[in-house]
């Protein structure tokens, strides 16, 4: 399977390009604005780690090693397309028009970090593994129904997939031709559990056999060649070509979250040999010159700027409201759950 | 004393003679009709028409794209309608019996009822799940459930049973139009039980109201769905030893209509509650407690309870001797008249 | 992908070996065998059919077509493995072993239907369905662990690959490489949802993709192929090779159930070119003269009597003893339900 | 006055200083020690210990065979284990979070509990389903879930819930060695909060039974697992306002002891249930029909319940405000006593 399935490269290691057919399309101004949002991210990512072990944050996922993967796809998106992220995509939310300080509150326990951008699809980050996949294909067969070219981007890991929510999702979107991306970033492990005990297939994209759906293994940590898959899985999608599943093979840098201590389950030196994604598009980029210091300068101050923006305005932001407790439950709050409010509002007022 | 209930005006209104699946399917023709946004999703329910037929003729009527043979996937169906819910389609979702509505729990549980509260109201999810339930039809095992109370501790969906055509027409209709998620049990005992003059037109019945359906004095019987029958007998042999019921139809079953059941027992003194479901975590218990906060000093007995044991529904051969029966009920009545 | 799993087929309709590996191997006493399995459980279908219009049972549901696929699989069988039925499997375990009358039992709403014959692991049939698949992956993985050479078998049908639970069955299994055959009776319909509605994929053999898995795709009216190809799987099983799905493409002749009509969804012609498997079992016997006119009619008789036996005992079966309703909750019944049931039975007492 | 609860001869027994968590490993390296048939099964439970540490080190010492990381798929790891326990062994599955056990909802309700039933007794379950659930520790959404009744509500299970570390170790032991399937609810918040002296070796706490944990005339609190420093710290509160309170810990949901519950409140006349799954449908229904049932006769005031609300567990900025606190206990005792 491995060798029907081959890992797809455009750029290798060293940043030289490996797929000559692809030589046109990757311009400086493509390179740049992956490169611009994978910096971005990883500057989010990093200050979250460090908000929450100052107790600045709640727990925390970080997502740092897969910012070519989430980068890559989500500027592969359409303006209408619809996103479906789980709780370690905020890189990809980011990138597609999520604003950071909701991102940073989501993350600090406020149901505002749920709330999609205005004018943007996004789909509060999924929790329970796997469960957004059905949701992906609905919203994307919505989209059928109403004759738009708009398609829809389901994440979710190498865990994921031995969720029956996965087999269902995909099924669904297989029988209804449903314009999706099913997007995996296969990092290899669901907290400790390494794919090896996860599955018994050697690929993640040969899992598309089931549904009659093509499936494409690329390498996660190339983002030309998730930017370019995932633009051409979309295309297929819009042009009534149904579903597609895309593994990218990638790595999860650090912790699970900021509560979990990855040392207890993988080998010290796994994964040292991986290029980082951004030091890959970096030599790229020297190489075909469109590396330009002055504008690294330039994007890190502006990146650094707004994350600090964020942080501050996620830290002065209003507390979180109690009414909100009661308020969001039904559009018309039943009278037995306006009396639970009343009472403890006033409990409140009590002291 | 029977009660005639005119909940709309029925002057100048054409009337169909229908059960309640057939009112149920009455109501879903009129909900494709008036908007284009209604969708059905289901097992069996297009070419076949449903194995209740309840959805007969609109495959036919609509079209295969408005009305789905899906995949045989329960999480499926009720995760694809969320997505159609969110993004703009109003689906409704039938599971084939509601013993089989499990594999779609977490869908359920996580996701049709809380992600209005997750996002604020930003995206909400107008569905309706329609199942059958209930035991008493000799169906093979596991189709029998009455397992309504998993999904009334369930914050953001609502859940109704009608027992009369008429209330299964407009309390479905009045789910569809509900911007939130109702959960609507159809007592599959009772959908060919007996015809009833529907309106033809469009109507609602309010969700969370319950309807009196007998005026009495000495005790309050409180039920749903397919045990409207039962009670409604025990109630007539009640009569005959002198005791007078108030009879309650709940008809929703989240949320409650308190109001009913303290006004009735604040009038009796006594109630008994008969559901089929399992006696330990039934809803017989919320009504015992609405009763405990609403009526406390008005009560003149323990309230008792008829309801399926706590065990699962059996194989057919004793189905009868699991479901409440009227001769229980009136033992029950007895008990709390003559504490 | 019809291609890459062809169906495997040992005879033909006509009753020709069109495999000629296995020519030495089909010999008389397994012909004789498998047709008269197929013929007692045939008898028992019809005998049911005529008993559910009669009102003397409950619903029922026909497996008359799928004769092949049922009797093959469960000879197959070694006498300590374990069978994971659903509810239309009665042919594949009276071959295995249950007793008709608890057969009948079970489709006249009794719970003694589902108590496993004396020396025999019989599951009671899956209702819900698929959620059997899992099951058969755990008690395989048990023989395992005890170090057995036992395997399981799971049978399910079309409609059944859409849930969850096939593929979390056929995962744990693939991962643990436990000893299951998952037995695919492929006929095409899911009540009354054709194959086609039900998945995108050509084949169901080609869904074991997913999970590094052998798929197979036999011809599930050929006794031969399937008991030949089930054989081969529980042996891999046996020696370690973990898990097979066999697909049995075949044909459900009747109503899903007595209470179903088919007229209603299915083409009138469909499946007219479709030869009965005792048939083309009965075409290859006489071709290969182990027909004996004789045998025949000594076992129709066997048969007759067999049936007949098994109606009278159920029908002058003990009637349904209400403590049951009770009993079998728990090892111990807690005093919560013994007040039930003292109360009920009070309650009976007094009339 | 704080009450001593000596439930076993502690003579001649070493003890340890465990945390609730701490007990519960223990408890399984004893099950594991003593029976070559204890297996368990769970996401992350190997060589990353849980991810609460609960089976931190048993992977080790008892082997890849007996100590299992599944892959990521509740239904699967149910399933399996229902297999495995009618073939011989006896699984210990753990569901990371209660909030993520929905997805083998179908496995539990259809299967674990209803085998025994369905086989009148000849296939057995006996096996252990272990969850940590509640809410207060700032976890991300969905982790915080209480949904204790919808696994009470399924006849053929068992429910416990302890609030102790001798508790834990105890009943999931006990839970072990029940012939039927017992789910074990750990709460999160109490899984380190503090340490007692549990017994060295192996001991069983008798599920069904109660425990009182102080001794009280005027009014009876009845509460669980992370319910129980809420309660207590309610209590000596309204000690110093003169109110004298008898507490339960519950400790098994299902079958829950009705004569504990029954003889307080027939001494207080009073009780306030304390719990934090949501009021509808949540377990102090259950707990006021049982009092209705027993001891309708000596209730002086209505009962009182301090619950989550009827809102979905809330992300964890609002946790605090869901969650039943002394305050909310405290007025609801004080309501009962001066009604
Ligand atoms: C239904 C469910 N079960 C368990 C969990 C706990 N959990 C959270 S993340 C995770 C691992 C997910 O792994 P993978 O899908 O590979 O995604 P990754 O975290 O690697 O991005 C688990 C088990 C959950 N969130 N939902
Ligand atoms: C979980 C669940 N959903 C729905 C049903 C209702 N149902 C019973 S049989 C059936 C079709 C099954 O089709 P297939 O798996 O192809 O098996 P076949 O009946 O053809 O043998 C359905 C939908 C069920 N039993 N269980
Ligand atoms: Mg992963
Ligand atoms: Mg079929």
């Amino acid at each position: 399977m491995e060798t029907q399935f081959p890992i797809k490269r455009i750029i290798d290691d060293e940043g030289n390009v490996v797929d000559a057919s692809y030589c046109e399309q990757l311009h400086g101004e493509l390179a740049k604005e992956l490169y611009y949002h994978m910096k971005r991210i990883r500057a989010f990512d990093r200050k979250a780690i460090s908000l929450q072990r100052q107790g600045r944050l709640g727990t925390y996922a970080p997502m740092e090693g897969q910012e070519a993967s989430q980068v890559g796809s989500a500027l592969a998106l359409g303006q209408d397309d619809w996103m479906f992220p789980t709780y370690r995509d905020h890189g990809a939310k980011l990138t597609f028009g999520a604003p950071m300080v909701e991102t940073y509150l989501y993350w600090n326990g406020r149901a505002e970090g749920c709330v999609p951008p205005v004018g943007k699809n996004i789909f509060p980050p999924a929790v329970p593994i796997a469960t957004q996949l059905p949701h992906a294909a609905g919203a994307a067969w919505a989209e059928m129904r109403k004759g738009t070219r708009n398609a829809a981007i389901a994440y979710f890991g190498d865990g994921a997939t031995s969720e029956g929510d996965f087999h269902e999702g995909l099924n669904f979107a297989s029988v209804l031709k449903a314009p999706v991306l099913f997007f995996n970033q296969n990092n290899r492990y669901a907290i400790s559990v390494p794919i090896e005990k996860q599955m018994n297939s050697e690929t993640i994209a040969q899992k598309a056999v089931a549904y009659g759906m093509p499936g494409v293994r690329i390498d996660g940590n190339d983002c030309f060649s998730v930017y370019f898959e995932a633009k051409k899985a979309l295309e297929d999608a819009r042009n009534g070509r149904g579903p597609t599943l895309i593994e990218a093979v990638t790595w999860r840098t650090g912790a699970h979250t900021t509560a979990d201590d990855p040392s207890k389950y993988r080998p010290e030196d796994q994964g040292k040999e991986i290029v980082d994604p951004l030091v890959r598009l970096e030599r790229f980029m020297k190489k075909n010159s469109c590396w330009d210091e002055a504008w690294i300068v330039e994007i890190e101050a502006l990146i650094k700027a707004e994350v600090e923006t964020a942080v501050e305005e996620m830290e002065s932001y209003p507390k979180a409201n109690v009414e909100d407790l009661f308020d969001h439950v039904f559009a018309k709050m039943p009278t037995q759950l306006a009396e639970q409010k009343e009472s403890y509002l006033a409990h409140l007022k009590r002291g | 004393m029977e009660m005639e209930v005119k909940e709309i005006q029925r002057e100048n209104t054409a009337t169909q003679l229908l059960t309640i699946v057939g009112a149920v399917n009455d109501a879903m023709k009129m909900l494709l009709e008036s908007d284009e946004s209604v969708m059905i999703l289901g097992e069996d329910i297009g070419k076949n028409g449903g194995v209740f037929r309840a959805t007969e003729g609109l495959q036919e009527k609509f079209g295969t794209d408005r009305v789905v043979d899906t995949p045989l996937s329960e999480a499926g169906i009720i995760g694809t309608s969320i997505g159609l819910a969110v993004n703009g389609f109003k689906p409704i979702a039938e599971i084939q019996f509601l013993g089989f509505i499990y594999p779609a729990y977490e869908q359920i549980m996580t996701h049709v009822s809380r992600l209005r509260m997750r996002t604020m109201g930003h995206y909400t999810v107008p569905m309706v799940i329609r199942a059958p339930y209930g035991a008493g039809i000799r169906s093979p095992e596991i189709h029998s459930d009455s397992t309504e109370s998993l999904f009334t501790h369930m914050p953001g969906i609502k859940v109704v049973c009608p027992s009369t055509p008429y209330d299964a027409k407009g309390l479905l209709i009045a789910a569809m139009e509900d911007p939130d998620p109702v959960l609507m049990l159809e007592p599959m005992k009772s959908y060919r039980a007996k015809r009833e003059e529907v309106p033809v037109g469009k109507y609602t019945v309010e969700i969370g109201k319950g309807k009196r359906v007998r005026e009495g004095t000495d005790v309050t019987l409180i039920a749903w769905g397919a045990m409207m029958p039962i009670v409604e007998k025990a109630a007539q042999q009640s009569e005959k030893k002198g005791i007078s019921c108030d009879i309650i139809d709940l008809r929703t079953l989240y949320p409650i209509d308190r109001e009913i059941i303290a006004e009735s027992v604040q009038k009796t003194g006594r109630a008994v509650i008969v559901h089929e479901a399992h006696l330990t975590g039934g809803l017989g218990n919320d009504i015992i407690s609405i009763i405990n906060d609403t009526s406390f000093l008005y009560l003149r007995a323990p309230i008792e309870r008829v309801t399926g044991f706590d065990v699962p529904v059996p194989f057919f051969a004793l189905e009868e001797d699991f479901l409440p029966t009227p001769a229980r009920v009136l033992e029950s009545i007895e008990k709390a008249v003559h504490f």
